[in-house]
């Protein structure tokens, strides 16, 4: 099993979980963060004092998938968000050992879906 | 810095010796209690424009807020100084220019507009000037989140002056002839067609123009923050209390008939949208209630003068049905990006309002002499349909113009890169919220 | 769609001839001072419920604040329609019902109410109608965050007609013999019984029928946007002068008391919940700060006509004392569910400020010739707690009867589900903010 | 529990009989038409408070927003309470303590301060309340996010009496031979000095008492909620029509005079600010548009009584202008912290509003009898020049004097654990938002 | 070391953390999200336009654990929010290689607590 | 290739960000996140409801970097943020098996920078 983040555009998030759901990847969690990357902030100005702005808000994704889906998620993402623009954003792959379903008590692949 | 001290020196030396004279000893001719709900009806006026600009700016995306509240801050800035200068004597002088279109330049800079009168001619002026500033704020919520700031600004002054002094001018300024609608006898007690007319056909031009937001219709985040569009809409329910009591210039049975029935009107056109969504999805929305509220204060606003609680509540459910189908249903249809609805709210709620002051007026109303189709005058319903023609018309086509004008000079469409980032950050360089601290 | 279009045209036709003459020329009798300044008032007024939603709102969880907004929108359109159309003639007409209890149908949709008198009808009949607004929506802070909306709207209909309308009937609209409160000399500037007791006492029966929100007391997250809550009060305190103030119907010294004993007791109440934290925890809070100052608006509602600045720091200081008890200690001794202190502020604050009013009354006072104990006139304090005793036990009545029974037909509590996830998405398919953009 | 209730219980016998007689019948000699005038411009000064309330609150971390608003209640509460106990007579008593410096106790307990006159006496100490409480109000953003509470209370409790009191007493109450600042004729309409140079210079001389916060400049971050500062901006705007236009004390051309140069004013330096910001930076920003205006209200005020329109725009020109050098350029060059640049903004702009009145004053204006220097009387900038020199004086050695008292008993620099934390929690145990449902 | 990570309902919080403070589990980290799983989102009506709303909000924790403690962990919050209703949430493990206190800049299994 | 992930005083952000960019580690993700740690919350009172207050605003710092980052980023996460007092946060250093860059779809460790 693996657990996937991704860093998106925030406006390319319901083209994401579009994707996703088409290829059968239905569970996904959602984070508002910030991000510093290649794709600098805006600068910022308050009373003439200015502020770097290193920070742009992005989306995160989380998504936990059995090692077959692993490729499939990975691409529906790209699919979705590329715009070749900078600040499309990154997906970073984790293993993960364990899953389980609180409310069934279920661990292990099953409990993934 | 020079630069600005030395522009500093230059305007204080230009204002230092004003050679006009302005006013004279305190008149005895003033009424103390008309003045009095005068000054305050004028303040209410001014405090829609900050409603206005949390009703719109509830609605847009976290990234443009601020570029909204920008927008309408600016029109209180902007159009209060070009006012003073030149805007009130365009549309008040009652001398006339190029045919009665315009006012002439006898106020120019306030000469001659003193402090006599049942209510002074300054506060008059004043409380016309806030009319002049929100009628443009309107317009904004049509751009909303892709309208370059800068364009913004030049096509809001031309505006003021080439489209709203001139309709003004005609329904309340004392045109006559060919543009004198007043002289028509049109009812426009508070600004249907000047105000509201007037903004929403400017608002459906502008879609046009500019185009839509992308990703629009089916990837626009919904309304970023809507308690404050709620806030938005208590503010301008109670600051309309001014805009349309106050417009009958003095603390009378005018006034208060115009009172009680935007108070009717408004309730009533709220209810019945809340009443159309519990009947079509099983659910009320809180954005449904204010979008009906505020287009049954549009509604009203024509026919404050003329008509009585029960044709209220006529207009009310009119205004709650019509702006409803317009907005739910035959928007969508057209497939334009009208942001925040102006034209279905303001420009249909105008028409609609217009034409029921026609349907409902009754010379039981205090101060008003004229009755409409219900009340056995069906020529009316004419003379209102000429007023909302004459302003779709005149401000459609200027409006149009000045818009091309301004986008091939300056510019008007933000880039897509500042589209995605927002408005705010990019042509105003701030964040309205911080995420840490 | 159809649907909606008939309908429309049937009440179109139906207003269109509205047989009911509504008023005259304007009269020669209205005091424009007096009429400023009701209309003032009146606006005041209107903006106190969406400061009432504010204040309410933020308070509650996330997940519910556009319900609570929703709530306190709806009443200002549905109260609105039902007292031009009925609630009015039941409340004020000077010819009386099923024994003095009810005013009866004379006024029905505003028949007979003119723009005549210092100021006219139609303009007290709006500012009265505006205490019909807030009056229900106090009491929905009781059940906020588990009512349904169709209950509540159908409840609150009721309420008004069969509860405010008599209530207000008994105290200031003339009812006589029984049910003459106002004969019989009670203190109620304002609405201390009419509006705070009445309201208070309905939300305390609300607790008991529906019972406790889930995880209450333990686990009910703390407010979720306290700077909501503080505009809300600082919009209630700013509106609360027109509610008070514009009771004396004149811009006259009766006003200016009343105006000044507002700010006052608000002050010393807000001060004295303050002063009571700091010694009970070492720290004063915004919320207590609040808290305490509308427990001082409400306190010095029914005395704001009969008090003086001096005696309004008595009614402020036993206001803030005696509500931070009631919410801080009796109310968790109880461990029923109030989801906002409605009957601890405005319930208890509404009777502690009707017996004060029966205390600290005092002739010195412009307009009021009534003393109460402390300058002579023990009596008083009997005539104030009847005025007590007849609210409580008929608003508690009926407001438990009509629960019951609009529970019985439309269901009032929401589901556990419902409870879960929130009022706005379930009961009104939106979100209040977005997480994204 | 139960030393509350004897505090309570002695408190009510010590109300009980009040000995002060406070008023008698209606007098004949009201005017309705100022008196509605001027309960309305009172109840809109009260709503300033909140108004700044957010527009410093919004402009401050996240975690310390509550502590802001919660000291803007607390001069709400406390200053009116002091207000009526013993302020109003030290201010306005007509009669002299310590050669002239204070008014008397004549007015104690409002002794003798009746509901007679053109407009009540009583209404009027209640409108000049509002003053007394918005005034240290306005010192609260130099020390903000730092400042201990209960220091904050004490503090400000003595400054109203010491410094407010008397400089109040010279301008505007009557003081006569060296303190007799109005009686020199002195232009302050509304309070340029005694309200905003006045906390401006304390608000300086706070920032040095108290030193910086931690990580300032560089490491502070934005404005959390913005909008909310521009909310704030939006009721200020809105509550100075009655701060200005109200201290005509009627409803009469020098009202009408004051609120058309209020907003005229206002709207310039708003404008006036966006253009030097997008000459120096190319963008134009909310934050420094709502400075600007606030500055433009802040330099209209003491000349709002005796310039016309045109001056206005050179009055808030200048505003814009100065002000933008000084906060954007001088502040950061000497390096204090004045954390939502009080004195920046109120200081600077009040001193060049005097100055200013100095220099458009006209006799050509209603009520103003008084020429400045661009018509013909040079004499009278040293008249303003004098009131600034006084006020600077005073208000800084008290304001020092007492920021180190209070300090020595009370201390009044949180800690830097508590500024880390935020004062939100550390102070008033709450958190503004919550993170969770 | 074990990284562990669980989303559940926001209403579970309080008793999530209560349960793991009974088991010695003191330190967490919580963040605000929003999960796309099995239980669907309340559909939004915004002036006539329809969103599927298909995001609810729910908590995130994560918790660094020793491996011993692990089970704990994982009964704890399966405890304090099994309601058994659809949307009860998810645990995944995740292997932690490392794990630093700043404060003292201890390292590995003694700086996890 | 490892996630970093450091839980940190929101204070500190600042100067974090600026400590890693000297260390040429410039890219980064921050979410605004509630910790419970040895550090206490503040007890809240509402109406004289009292609340434990357990969670205290922190910031979390997810950075991933090739393995020879891994020690400078640690390091310069802690110069930036180390005060010596209860509260400063902890570093996660978590294995990380792919990472790919959207906008090019190059992955691996060239991905990652
Ligand atoms: N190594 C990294 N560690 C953590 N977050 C990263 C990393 N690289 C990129 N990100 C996140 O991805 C976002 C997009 O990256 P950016 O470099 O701007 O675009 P691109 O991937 O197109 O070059 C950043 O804002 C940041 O939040
Ligand atoms: N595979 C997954 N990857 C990421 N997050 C998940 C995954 N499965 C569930 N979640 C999260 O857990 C939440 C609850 O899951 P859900 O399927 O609704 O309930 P249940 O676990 O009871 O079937 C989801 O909203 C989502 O945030
Ligand atoms: N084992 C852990 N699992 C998850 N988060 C932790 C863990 N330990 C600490 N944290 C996070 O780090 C923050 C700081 O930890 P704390 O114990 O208060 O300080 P210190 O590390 O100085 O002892 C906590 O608020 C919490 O968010």
């Amino acid at each position: 099993m693996k657990y996937i983040v991704a860093i998106i555009q925030p406006d390319c998030l319901n083209a994401a979980m579009d994707e996703l759901g088409k290829q059968g990847v239905d569970l996904v969690t959602v984070t508002e963060v910030m991000g510093h990357g290649r794709q600098k902030g805006e600068a910022q100005v308050y009373r003439g004092h200015k502020e770097a702005g290193r920070l742009l808000r992005k989306i995160k994704l989380e998504i936990a998938v059995n090692d077959d889906y692993v490729d499939k998620t990975i691409s529906a993402i790209t699919t979705a968000t590329r715009t070749e623009q900078i600040g499309d954003g990154k997906i970073f792959v984790l293993p993960l050992e364990q899953c389980a379903r609180i409310r069934t008590g279920e661990v292990g692949p099953v409990a993934i879906g | 810095m020079k630069r600005l001290i030395t522009t500093f020196l230059f305007l204080l030396a230009a204002l230092a010796f004003p050679g006009i004279v302005m006013g004279a000893e305190e008149p005895s001719s003033l009424n103390k209690g008309d003045t009095a709900w005068m000054l305050t009806a004028t303040a209410l006026v001014l405090l829609m424009t900050p409603g206005l600009a949390f009703f719109y700016g509830g609605l847009v995306r976290r990234k443009n807020i601020l570029s909204v509240l920008m927008q309408c801050f600016m029109c209180m800035c902007l159009m209060t100084v070009i006012w003073v200068l030149v805007g009130y004597s365009l549309a008040f002088s009652d001398e006339h220019m190029l045919g009665g279109m315009f006012g002439n330049f006898k106020h120019l800079f306030l000469s001659g507009v003193g402090y006599d009168g049942n209510i002074p001619d300054q506060l008059f002026m004043i409380f016309q000037g806030m009319f002049a500033i929100i009628t443009p704020a309107l317009i904004l919520g049509a751009f909303a989140e892709r309208m370059k700031f800068t364009g913004f600004c030049i096509f809001m002054s031309l505006w003021l002056l080439l489209v709203y002094c001139p309709v003004c001018h005609w329904v309340w300024g004392g045109a006559t002839g060919f543009f004198g609608l007043g002289e028509d006898g049109a009812l426009d007690f508070a600004g249907g067609t000047v105000v509201h007319v007037n903004a929403g056909i400017a608002a459906l031009v502008a879609t046009f123009v500019l185009g839509k937001r992308q990703g629009y219709p089916g990837k626009i985040s919904p309304p970023h923050n809507l308690p404050f569009a709620v806030l938005g809409a208590g503010l301008l329910w109670f600051g309309w209390f001014g805009f349309n009591a106050g417009s009958a210039l003095a603390a009378n049975g005018s006034a208060v008939n115009a009172f009680v029935v935007t108070q009717v009107a408004t309730a009533m056109a709220g209810l019945t949208w809340s009443i159309i969504e519990r009947i079509r999805n099983g659910k009320t929305t809180v954005l449904g209630m204010i979008t009906g509220a505020v287009a049954g204060l549009v509604a009203i606003t024509p026919a404050a003068g003329s008509v009585n609680a029960m044709g209220a509540l006529g207009v009310g459910a009119g205004a709650g049905l019509i702006c409803y189908i317009f907005v739910a249903a035959i928007k969508p249809a057209f497939g334009y990006d009208d942001s925040l609805d102006v034209f279905g709210v303001h420009g249909i709620g105008g028409i609609w309002g217009a034409l029921a002051a026609g349907l409902w007026a009754t010379n039981a109303v205090p101060g008003n002499e004229t009755n409409g189709l219900f009340y056995g005058n069906p020529e009316q319903i004419g003379i209102q349909i000429k007023a909302i023609v004459y302003t779709l018309v005149w401000s459609g086509v200027v409006s149009f113009i000045l818009f091309k004008v301004v986008d091939a000079v300056f510019g008007i469409k933000a880039s897509e890169h500042e589209e995605r980032i927002g408005l705010d950050l990019t042509e105003h360089a701030e964040a309205a919220y911080t995420v840490v601290e």
